[in-house]
């Protein structure tokens, strides 16, 4: 694949894909509707043509069970690649991932590692309602034993893959729904990414803004904004969800001694709270001002448009949230 | 065609008339959608009318419904009106659902619709539930489920057909077999593709009836209806149809054949029915005409309803997430 | 009941059930082994007996559709009251819990109420290893539409479900199962409790312990260490872990200017890093230091009791980072 | 009894001892608990021995077995040593999983033995991920997969039994029937309460065999075993046994009668089978007194080993959480 031409996200995740397939006879496909229908976000569209049923494999409509199925295939040293359409639908697997994905290696005395890679499509803003539209990754942070990633930029999307097959533990990897048609380019210099590192995308000294997925496309047409009011906004793509890199973000608070989160998901018990907290206990004395967070509203989405638009965060939330800090009333 | 549905003139042309009436409005429901008024994801039911009209014309107001996503035609032959069915559609307060739930999500409490359910198979334990709460207080109602054959595939299928039947409930199961889930054809999702059969796994009476004959399902409906409220516990209905339309706006049909497609459409509900009952002298040419003239008006004046709703004020974006009583 | 005579906190639920189905003929019990096998904790012991199949309904190994069952039945206005038999097995409910009981009320417009209460055994302590010991509460306390409980005292372990029972929403009451065997009198005069405030169970000056569940029962022991050392720990106990009651928590963190969050759940994402996130968002300039947690660790949890006991916050640890705020090195 | 086993005199003795060793290793089991020394949740297999020695008998080493958290038997039979599975319920570093997993969560990478799974259900869909990746590699290994009669409650049964069928899997279903989930008879918790049955509604073959006599179950289990291995797809099999013990070491058994047990008790698979081979002068007494010493003998040894087994430092708790590696 050409780096140079311009791709969007959903190619990058496509090409991600392609590549393990190709790398590594042990990578296999399987969810619902990934291979003959293409994929319900079109991601994995082609596939099935390229690698067959085997390596491409449409699941039934049987969440617990195909995810169990990959935790068992990987336990056998297999590198499955699950699929599950929608945040929502991964409650019917919670229990194989929570109880065993997650608990297994530990219980077993280390006799046994899950090398799992499940993606999930995350995320409001598509006016599908209220039981397609949740952002669960946080929740997913909170569980010992999973990596958690938020792939945000198009080189991610292109290249946490990788990353994501050759860590031994399972790892989910949330792709924002309202992200698959961003296009860019792909710097052909780069060919590869950690999967340990929050990452600072934008400079800043004024305050900074910590987010992730849709969110970061958000913190930074707020820090747009904000420099044209003569603030300097700092922002921070946290990338990795579990573990926390707190590093980064402790070092960018130092900087910037204010500090707003950014995360889509309902408010209260949100990963914001995790990542504000971690400040309060550990930046404590660095902070000049309140923390600040700019989250999802706690409602099951609706589906009326303006509904939608006021449960989720805002650009202009955000940048009035990071005004109110720099300059106080 | 079953005897125990009487075909007097009234009966069959509100037959058609359903089938048609539903029909129609999906037809304007495209139009919206490709006018960017209806978002989000729409599921036709193109194909299928005579699954909903069939089965409705067996149960009395006192029943119950559990509807799926794909629940338009659910909706409007259980006697939803179509002006605030297409508000919600669009959006507005004046939806049955206050807009809040959309195309996916239609509930109406004066004819017991539970609900526009959009996680394939959530809808079955919540009509064993209302089953069990009607029995318990004695009430004779029967609440029906319907359910796609992906559905079938669930662990909610297994555990609530198990439920239904270990505890005699009134509840009719309905299974819309239209031999696809999104882009899996059904003899690739399901080890026995004969669904009618599955029932047996819990002992339960599972019948299969074309859904393409809207008589034969009002019979079939009758039938298991009748031995429902009669306390013998629940019953399977599998009708056997087939959508002809993609399965939401976003689909480019990769899995399946136009001709295919063209081969189902010749046996087409609707179309049937009419041709049957013209050359039966059950309904003449103006009739229908009349019927379909009848249908456009009033979605015309839904529409005109809709687009003059009004949109619910953003301060009232959390009302009801909690409830400060339970409606009376 | 005699209100006078000692009872155990099990003692206590089971004379809630039995009021719930004495007084109310819509209430009806459903779960695994409440009925003839008298409840995996011996809770709902002899309740069959007394109200016969119908109303102390055993359940199939059928977590999903039992408890969408309660919610189908509250949705035709029974007052259903569920049983899950340890918390990590409602992972297999939770589709239905999230998707469905949380979401209706909102979606239908405000058309349908759900008036289910859930009983869910959780905690850590009595060595049953990493699929039966979890704190997933605060988990739960993310989804809007639900309120959650958490009895720590007889008397809430006696009359939170009445209140629970009135509320016309889905509320899920989570009893820590080291906590079935605490003994004690109720006070006669006690007719009932709120479900709507934390409580300060000890008044204290110097520092602020919040915690819940058996928590409590931890930062209680702790706080009586400290008062040794001449440190005046204050003690809250949350009771309800949504909605938060934010006022009682600030308004102790204002007299005390120190805080202590305990937490039985995995640290990351856990219920004490919202309550931190809070204090640090509303709190602030009330702070004399920074804020501190005592969690379990991340880990499952293991089988070995010197390693489950690692695993768990411990009175000492709560006294050591209680000190450590008050008198810092 | 099943002519497909041999009944040589060393496979009689063999099976023979593999059940007293069960038996007496839990009976020391028992003692342990009452000493405190094993905490938690014990789950005795006393009574069901016959089933998973004769599974066991039917699988070879290159072969998977997914367990239940009542699983010693299922451990011992599979050859997993008793010194380190006592000081894994000791809780000792020495035992297979550390002493992390306890008695709920055996497993044994060497036996194949992916678990000891205590979420009722659970194990199902691991076992068709295993056979699935040993399949897609092209080895020859056989999945059996235990469960108890309460496990084809949950939805996990059902959707893991379509998949192995549908992609002819090669995995055994063993389905422990005991009567009893807890303390819920199976009559009030299955509409069906044929299990064999259940496989029908995935295609797949199902046979039902008395699970309180060791050579019928090894013969069936060597049949079901063989086709699977053959490439048939997965095969289903119910072993009919009886629990005569309580569910757990916190159960009163209020839902079952005195003499219910007792009736069983009789049919009990050590004392049948024993009483045969000597009817038969297959095997002389002192043979079986010599069974018996040796059996406890192995286990004072085994306890020994735990007894003096150390403790995993606390500083180590979070090891394993996450992995540096694949184990190799
Ligand atoms: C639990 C769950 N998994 C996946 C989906 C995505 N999805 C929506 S509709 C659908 C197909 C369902 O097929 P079927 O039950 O046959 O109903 P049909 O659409 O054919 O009417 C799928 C996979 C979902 N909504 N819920
Ligand atoms: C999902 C889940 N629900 C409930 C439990 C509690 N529980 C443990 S064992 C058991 C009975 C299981 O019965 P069965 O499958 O017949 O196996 P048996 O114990 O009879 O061998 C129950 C209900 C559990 N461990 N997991
Ligand atoms: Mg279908
Ligand atoms: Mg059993």
């Amino acid at each position: 694949m050409s780096g140079s031409a311009p791709v969007t996200y959903r190619e990058a995740c496509r090409q991600a894909l392609r590549d393990a397939l190709l790398s590594d006879s042990k990578t296999f496909l399987m969810g619902e509707d990934i291979g003959r229908y293409g994929g319900c976000y079109a991601v994995t569209k082609g596939l099935i043509d390229e690698f067959g049923e085997e390596r491409v494999r449409d699941t039934p409509l049987s969440e617990s069970a195909y995810v169990g199925a990959g935790i068992g295939a990987a336990l056998v040293g297999m590198r499955p690649i699950v699929e599950i359409m929608t945040v929502n639908f991964s409650l019917l697997a919670l229990d194989q991932i929570v109880n065993n994905a997650a608990t297994i290696p530990h219980m077993s005395g280390g006799q046994f590692a899950v090398p799992l890679v499940i993606r999930i499509a995350t995320g409001g803003g598509r006016r599908v309602a209220a039981q397609h539209s949740h952002s669960l990754e946080g929740w997913y942070a909170h569980i010992p034993g999973l990596r958690i990633l938020a792939p945000a930029v198009l080189e991610d999307a292109r290249y946490m893959l990788a990353a994501a097959l050759a860590d031994p533990n399972p790892v989910l990897i949330f792709e924002h729904v309202m992200l698959y048609n961003i296009e860019g380019a792909l710097d052909p210099a780069v060919t590869g990414v950690d999967i340990d590192h929050a990452k600072v995308r934008r400079q800043g000294s004024d305050v900074s803004l910590i987010a992730y997925g849709n969110g970061l496309i958000k913190a930074l047409a707020a820090a747009e904004t904000l420099a044209g009011d003569g603030i300097s906004a700092e922002v921070i793509d946290l990338r990795v969800l579990r573990p926390l890199d707190t590093v980064t973000i402790l070092a960018s608070v130092a900087k910037t001694r204010r500090c707003v989160i950014v995360d889509e998901g309902w408010k209260s018990g949100s990963l914001s709270a995790e990542i504000g907290m971690r400040i309060a206990e550990e930046g404590f004395f660095d902070l000049d001002a309140p923390l600040r967070r700019v989250c999802g509203r706690e409602v099951p989405m609706p589906y009326a448009a303006h509904l939608e638009d006021a449960a989720l965060p805002q650009p202009a939330d955000i940048a009035a949230a990071a005004r109110g800090l720099v300059r106080p009333a | 065609m079953s005897a125990r549905v009487h075909l007097d003139h009234d009966h069959v042309r509100h037959l058609l008339r359903q089938m048609i009436r539903i029909r129609h409005f999906e037809s304007k429901c495209v139009e919206l959608y490709q006018a960017q008024k209806i978002l989000g994801f729409l599921h036709l039911y193109d194909g299928e009318e005579a699954v909903s009209v069939g089965v409705m014309e067996a149960l009395s107001p006192e029943d119950a419904v559990v509807a799926t996503y794909r629940e338009h035609g659910q909706a409007i032959a259980r006697g939803i009106g179509m002006d605030v069915l297409m508000a919600e559609m669009l959006g507005k307060q004046e939806g049955c659902c206050r807009g809040r739930g959309g195309s996916m999500h239609i509930f109406d409490r004066e004819s017991r619709f539970y609900g526009g359910n959009a996680i394939v198979g959530g809808g079955l334990p919540l009509a064993v539930g209302i089953a069990l709460g009607d029995k318990m207080e004695g009430r004779p109602a029967v609440t029906t489920c319907f359910f796609g054959d992906g559905a079938v595939d669930e662990g909610e299928f297994h555990e609530s057909m198990n439920l239904a039947s270990l505890w005699k409930l009134p509840v009719l199961f309905v299974c819309e077999n239209n031999l696809y889930a999104m882009g899996m054809a059904l003899a690739r999702a399901e080890a026995e593709t004969d669904l009618a059969r599955k029932a047996a796994a819990y002992r339960m009476p599972g019948v299969a009836v074309d859904g393409m004959d809207v008589v034969a399902v009002e019979g079939a409906a009758r039938n298991a209806v009748e031995q429902v409220r009669a306390g013998g516990g629940p019953q399977f209905l599998e009708c056997r149809t087939y959508r002809f339309r993609a399965h939401s706006m976003f689909d480019a049909q990769l899995y399946r054949a136009k001709d295919e497609v063209e081969t189902w459409r010749k046996k087409g509900p609707i179309g049937r029915f009419q041709d049957w009952l013209m050359k039966n002298g059950l309904i003449r040419e103006e009739e229908v005409h009349r019927i379909e003239a009848d249908a456009d008006a009033e979605i015309e004046k839904a529409v005109a309803f809709a687009e003059s709703g009004t949109l619910e004020p953003v301060e009232e974006l959390e009302k009801f997430v909690t409830m400060n009583q339970v409606p009376a």
